[in-house]
């Protein structure tokens, strides 16, 4: 049985322009050990997802409709007291900007003690103060001692996002939740942060989902990767095979947006036409239609259904069809 | 940290020299003023002025002379009471004054920070709206409209609390709420923008995926951070209720320095109205500089500067 | 391509000073731009790489003169810009555009697209009749790829890809020869970032337009430019054709960089061996006494600590570096 | 939820075409309505209840004052010695006073004299306060510091005793309660001014302007000001209560404007009195000052949560 499975999941927002479906009926799944990204970019409903999972949605967003199913419980029929009690302990969460994740007025120690005194088999303070200080040593933070009474402020962006990751991994959680982790650093950096948590998720064996805009961040950690489009799931399938073949325009498009190694500019770029559609009037039928060189007069009547292979899913007319099921019919 | 309070006390006490300064000339500007020496005054005061405020000696000494004596805490004598000194007069009114606003402080924190922290944890809903409504009625009421009101109500029609004059605790609840509510509602709007903004924070979005306690992200995120910026407000709450007690304390009949203040205001009682201002600019420019300390207390940033 | 000098920069330092103390005085500087030099060729693409607080930001807006440098020179042809009151810049800033980074500030939100496009006419005054002024705004839009309906339209209504071009229809507006474009894809998404680099390369070709491109994505600065220069703490650290620059860094610095581009690729980023560069860029305020690098480099030798490699030619390459990569 | 379609529905031919490029939505194309800033800030202003109930108040309060006195039978000096302390009834709307002024003229010249107040402190933040804060946020460096160091002065001196000190030095009246307002009602707003010139002047649009040549006339008029006007209108809007309190309070304490005129402050100064026996002549004045200070409260309120970039975008 997977670790988390979700069914259907729908969040929206309410604002006072009109409905926002910012995640609108998206399933998948993550088993024990395993490493999910979640890719997309803005507004198509990839951090939504992860704060539907925590059930941090804000108002005015709500999760609607949809199961959560986290090692066989349904998290959204859990009240707010035992969902907390999942938080932190069972899953886990690493936030985008590291710069405002610490609370400001509170030292880097604070903040890990009062996390670790959760752990029941953490008795005396001084037991305490030794995990927060391996936890630190862990995650790659020189003089750890020292380091515990100071303040967020008296850290630089990556060793602050290095904290998150050792309160995220304080618990022992089955899963973590990482949403843009690296977004905000510097390339160098950032590549210090994956390589932490890749060894990280080696060496606890924890199921990650990992969420990102650049497909060249998941490449190198991924195991399955989703795509999202506007609130919608529109592929999902093997790193590998996604990569080597996508099947849905709209991740092929994505591939060749960026410039490949041996690139130069005497190929043109793909570029994909206009914009990400506008959330409370989305396009009716496939909601990429309008921006498909493939569209045909099906996607923008009818929602795509699911196509699957074996290790692969893709909601999109036009595989539907090179599958050849029209044929069939 | 200690450079900033340097800062702070450097700027403080510039102000306090430029309020000595301006009371100082302003004083000796008043035609038919203490200082006007063309004036048909008593003897008995007018050499008593004489010698207290050096009127003999040129002006530049006489400042001198005055600087020198308010630095010693010496603030002359009454105008109109020769035998009295302003000293005197704060010594006596300025308790009752302080013991007043002090209770007025307290309600109008408390009630503030509370009403706006719940009004900011249930935004939009009807505690929210409700509060709302009235802190920005309350803010459109000054204290000399709401104390006659209360004194009417309470006081003259359902006799529930003394009309007026001081003495026992019940007194002094009336007085205090006219005074507190302007500010109550002030900090409660305050409290609620600030905690909102807090509560938006990725500090507390992740300190709610750490599976802390809602009241642990309440109290020591959320509210904690929320009212650094209503500490600010701290200095202008305690002017704004000083000045307040001048009209309460008259329609209260209570004999504080407000009353006092008001009544040499009326008398021309020039020499009580220049140390009386003195005397409360100080001490609210020290007020100011307790605020901008705690201020300092409560962020590490400037704490550690 | 032409070899003709357009822009050379000598031995520019930018310094920020830092206040502090009671009373304020000067305690340091904030060295952005530390002693830069290179030139720029006629109709060329010139990438300008490194990771925030390298400078490179600060270089471009020294080379547009929204700041005073420090000390060195800029030369615009055959003029030198440095030292130009506003009033004497003014026919260079016809020559010399900037395209900024964040669509949604680089645009006022209180003016139509008309009016923002026709403010870079009105200050020059490149028109005659209003008819003239008109037409030309028109014809600024469609060249960036969008309509003439859009020109009585404000900011807010556009999404980020098409504030992009909107800004540079108003760099173009004034006929520049030489535009620094400040990382103007960083804030967009993937799928629009292509969008906009097209439209730059389209243009490029068609006006003989010279390009500085900041920009921290390295694989997109591979794509778009001739030659590429590396910064690091106010520093060039490399300057090298940019196939040759990836193809084989000499600066360590460079390498490490390289070795960090994430790429969409999983078997070859699972393969790769990646070079991780222990702690992070020092603070500008207080750089290391050597070399720059030297505190992260891990080749580092005792004289790196000691003393700041001069950029000097390696093979037809620049490279500051007191050991260059074989 | 994919399964939801039937077998038949896809067998339309015509729906596996490709949608020809003619009737392709232009990529380019922009479907929202045009709006203009301001136009925008007024839909969401008037979707704001308070907001507009404030407006209408203080259009009615600016008829009562500035059209009431023209069109009332009573002087406001009239007295009526036949008609002293009545209750409020037909002829007397807000009762009489006690030597038989009719109350309701006289609480219109009294809510002149607070809007004046208001006006003047209004004029004096947006001229000076306006001025000040942007000449010191644009120069920038020695100037501003200077300038601020001034403020930051002024600002911990206790405003009301010094405003109270003048007025026993210039005397009671009008004119002196607005130079006295005067020459301290505008801290507030050059700190605020400061701080939006401060910001806006790193903002890329204006370094955009800079880098095209665009001369300080050009830059502080079509680029700076016109962004900072948001906050500074919202700011003089919920600060002129504050000054029509001051004033009220001034003549409250026998150093506002002088008998036979009369301020709302010293009205309901002079009602207190009677609270027992004639309450009207305390309320009447109370009520006009909390219904000024509630309209202007509101408005601003209403156009804060306009203006907020918050909720734009």
């Amino acid at each position: 049985m997977a670790l988390l499975e979700v069914r259907n999941l729908q969040t929206y927002f309410y604002t006072y322009a009109g409905v926002v479906k910012a995640v609108d009926g998206v399933s998948f799944s993550v088993d024990r050990g395993e490493v999910l990204g979640i890719v997309g970019e803005s507004g198509s409903g990839k951090s939504v997802t992860a704060m539907s999972i925590m059930r941090l949605v804000q108002q005015p967003g709500k999760t609607v409709g949809g199961e959560i199913i986290f090692d066989g419980i349904d998290l959204l029929k859990l009240s707010d007291r035992e969902m907390n009690s999942y938080r932190g302990k069972r899953i886990a969460m690493v936030f985008q900007d590291p710069m405002t994740s610490l609370n400001p007025t509170l030292t880097v120690g604070y903040h890990m003690m009062e996390l670790l005194s959760r752990d029941p088999n953490l008795k005396t303070k001084k037991q305490k103060i030794d995990r927060a200080i391996e936890l630190l040593r862990a995650v790659g933070i020189s003089e750890p001692e020292k380091r515990l009474s100071q303040y967020p402020y008296q850290f630089s962006g990556g060793m602050r996002q290095r904290v998150m990751i050792a309160l995220a991994i304080a618990l022992n959680p089955d899963l973590l939740i990482m949403d843009e982790p690296t977004t905000a650093l510097d390339v160098t950096v950032q590549a210090q942060i994956m390589e932490l948590v890749k060894e990280i998720q080696e060496r606890y064996h924890m199921a990650v989902i990992f969420i990102t805009h650049d497909l060249g961040v998941i490449a190198g950690f991924a195991d399955r990767v989703m795509v999202m489009y506007a609130g919608k799931k529109v592929e999902e399938g093997d790193v590998y095979s996604m990569f080597e073949k996508p099947l849905h325009p709209y991740t092929e498009a994505l591939l060749s947006a960026v410039p490949k190694l041996d690139m130069d500019r005497s190929q043109r770029l793909y570029a994909i036409p206009g914009s990400p559609p506008n959330m409370i009037a989305p396009p009716p039928g496939c909601r990429f239609h309008p921006r498909c060189p493939y569209a045909m007069r099906i996607c923008a009547k009818k929602m795509p259904v699911a196509v699957s292979t074996d290790d692969r899913e893709v909601y999109c007319w036009k595989v539907f069809k090179e599958m050849g099921v029209v044929e069939s019919v | 940290m200690g450079r900033f309070i340097v800062r702070r006390l450097a700027l403080m006490v510039i102000a306090l020299w430029v309020v000595v300064t301006v009371t100082f000339f302003l004083a000796h500007m008043i035609p038919g003023g203490p200082f006007d020496r063309e004036k048909p005054v008593p003897e008995a005061i007018k050499k008593n002025l004489e010698e207290k405020y050096h009127l003999n000696e040129p002006m530049w000494k006489q400042y001198i002379l005055y600087l020198n004596d308010i630095i010693h805490g010496d603030l002359g004598p009454s105008f109109k009471y020769p035998d009295r000194t302003v000293n005197d007069i704060i010594k006596e009114s300025f308790p009752v004054s302080a013991q007043l606003g002090f209770w007025a402080v307290l309600i109008a924190t408390f009630v503030g920070i509370s009403l706006g922290s719940i009004s900011a944890l249930h935004q939009g809903g009807l505690i929210d709206s409700f509060s709302m409504f009235f802190a920005i009625l309350f803010i459109s009421l000054p204290s000399f409209v709401i104390a006659p009101i209360f004194q009417y109500i309470f006081g003259v029609k359902l006799h529930w609390l003394p009309v007026a004059n001081w003495g026992s605790w019940e007194h002094m609840i009336l007085p205090a709420l006219s005074l507190a509510l302007g500010p109550t509602a002030v900090i409660a709007r305050l409290t609620r923008a600030s905690m909102l903004e807090v509560l938006s924070n990725d500090y507390v979005k992740a300190a709610k995926a750490r599976g802390l306690s809602g009241l642990r992200v309440l109290i020591v995120y959320a509210l904690k951070n929320a009212l650094i910026p209503v500490v600010t407000y701290l200095f202008p709450l305690i002017a704004a209720i000083f000045t307040g007690s001048f009209v309460v304390e008259k329609i209260f009949n209570i004999p504080g320095l407000g009353r006092y203040y008001v009544t040499s205001i009326y008398n021309r009682d020039y020499t009580v109205i220049l140390g009386v201002t003195v005397f409360y600019a100080a001490f609210l420019i020290l007020m100011n500089l307790l605020a901008d300390i705690t201020y300092a207390l409560l962020d590490p940033r400037i704490r550690y500067e | 391509m032409s070899k003709n000098v357009i822009l050379k920069i000598e031995n520019l330092k930018t310094w920020f000073p830092v206040t502090g103390g009671f009373p304020k005085k000067v305690v340091g500087y904030v060295k952005a731009v530390d002693g830069v030099s290179f030139e720029v060729y006629e109709g060329e693409t010139l990438g300008i790489v490194g990771e925030s607080g390298c400078g490179k930001t600060t270089l471009g807006r020294t080379i547009v003169r929204l700041y005073k440098p420090t000390d060195g020179k800029i030369w615009f042809k055959n003029e030198e810009l440095t030292h130009l009151s506003d009033k004497e810049l003014l026919p260079y800033r016809r020559k010399i555009q900037m395209v900024f980074q964040d669509p949604y500030a680089s645009l006022n939100p209180r003016m139509t697209v008309a009016e923002i496009i026709g403010e870079a006419l009105d200050i020059h005054k490149l028109y005659k009749t209003k008819e003239e002024r008109q037409e030309r705004i028109y014809q600024l839009l469609e060249t960036v790829g969008l309509v003439r309906e859009h020109a009585n339209r404000f900011p807010h209504e556009f999404s980020g890809g098409q504030r992009q071009r909107i800004g540079i229809a108003r760099a173009l507006a004034v006929q520049p020869e030489l535009i620094v474009l400040d990382e103007p894809i960083s804030a967009l998404d993937v799928s629009i970032q292509a969008q906009v680099v097209n439209v730059l390369i389209d243009l490029q070709e068609k006006y003989g337009l010279t390009y500085l491109f900041i920009a921290h994505d390295l694989s997109m600065v591979r794509y778009i430019s001739d030659r590429v220069i590396v910064m690091y703490l106010g520093n060039v650290v490399e300057e090298a054709p940019s196939r040759e620059l990836f193809r084989k860094p000499l600066h360590p610095y460079t390498e490490a960089l390289l070795s960090a581009v994430p790429i969409p690729d999983p078997k070859i980023a699972r393969q790769r061996k990646r070079i991780i560069l222990q702690g992070e860029v020092p603070s500008p305020l207080n750089p290391p006494p050597g070399c720059p690098f030297s505190t992260r480099c891990p080749y580092a030798k005792d004289i790196c600590f000691k003393e700041k490699p001069q950029l000097k030619e390696v093979g037809g390459r620049k490279v500051a570096c007191h050991f260059p990569l074989e | 939820m994919s399964m939801d379609i039937r077998v038949e529905e896809l067998k339309d031919k015509s729906l596996w075409e490709p949608i020809p490029e003619s009737e392709k939505m232009g990529a380019e194309a922009l479907t929202a309505p045009q709006v203009t800033f301001w136009g925008d800030v007024w839909r969401r202003f008037r979707k704001n209840r308070l907001a507009v109930i404030g407006l209408v108040l203080l259009v009615i309060i600016l008829l009562f004052a500035l059209v009431g006195p023209l069109v009332s039978p009573y002087p406001y000096d009239k007295q009526d010695y036949n008609a002293i302390l009545e209750p409020p009834n037909f002829a007397h709307p807000f009762g009489t006073d006690y030597v038989g002024r009719d109350l309701f003229t006289r609480v219109m010249y009294g809510a002149r004299i607070s809007l004046a107040v208001g006006f003047l402190a209004a004029m004096v933040q947006l001229v000076i306060g306006v001025l000040y804060g942007g000449i010191s946020g644009f120069m920038g460096g020695k100037v501003d510091e200077i300038m601020m160091r001034i403020v930051d002065i002024m600002y911990a001196i206790p405003i009301l005793l010094i405003v109270i000190l003048l007025m026993v030095v210039l005397g009671p009246g009008l004119v002196n309660i607005f130079l006295a307002l005067g020459f301290f009602y505008w801290l507030g707003m050059a700190r605020i001014v400061r701080s939006q010139i401060l910001t806006l002047k790193e903002e890329e649009f204006v370094l955009a302007a800079r880098v095209l040549g665009a001369s300080t006339k050009r830059l502080l008029l079509r680029h700076l000001i016109p962004n900072a006007m948001g906050p500074v209108i919202v700011t003089v809007t919920l600060n002129i209560p504050n000054a029509i309190f001051t004033e009220a309070f001034l003549s409250y304490i026998g150093l506002g404007v002088s008998a036979p005129m009369a301020s709302l402050g010293s009205l309901a100064s002079d009602g207190v009195e009677y609270i027992r026996t004639a309450p009207w002549l305390m309320l009447f004045p109370a009520l006009t000052i909390a219904l000024i200070a509630l309209a202007f409260n509101f408005v601003g309120d209403g156009l804060r949560d306009s203006l907020d970039p918050r909720l734009r975008r």
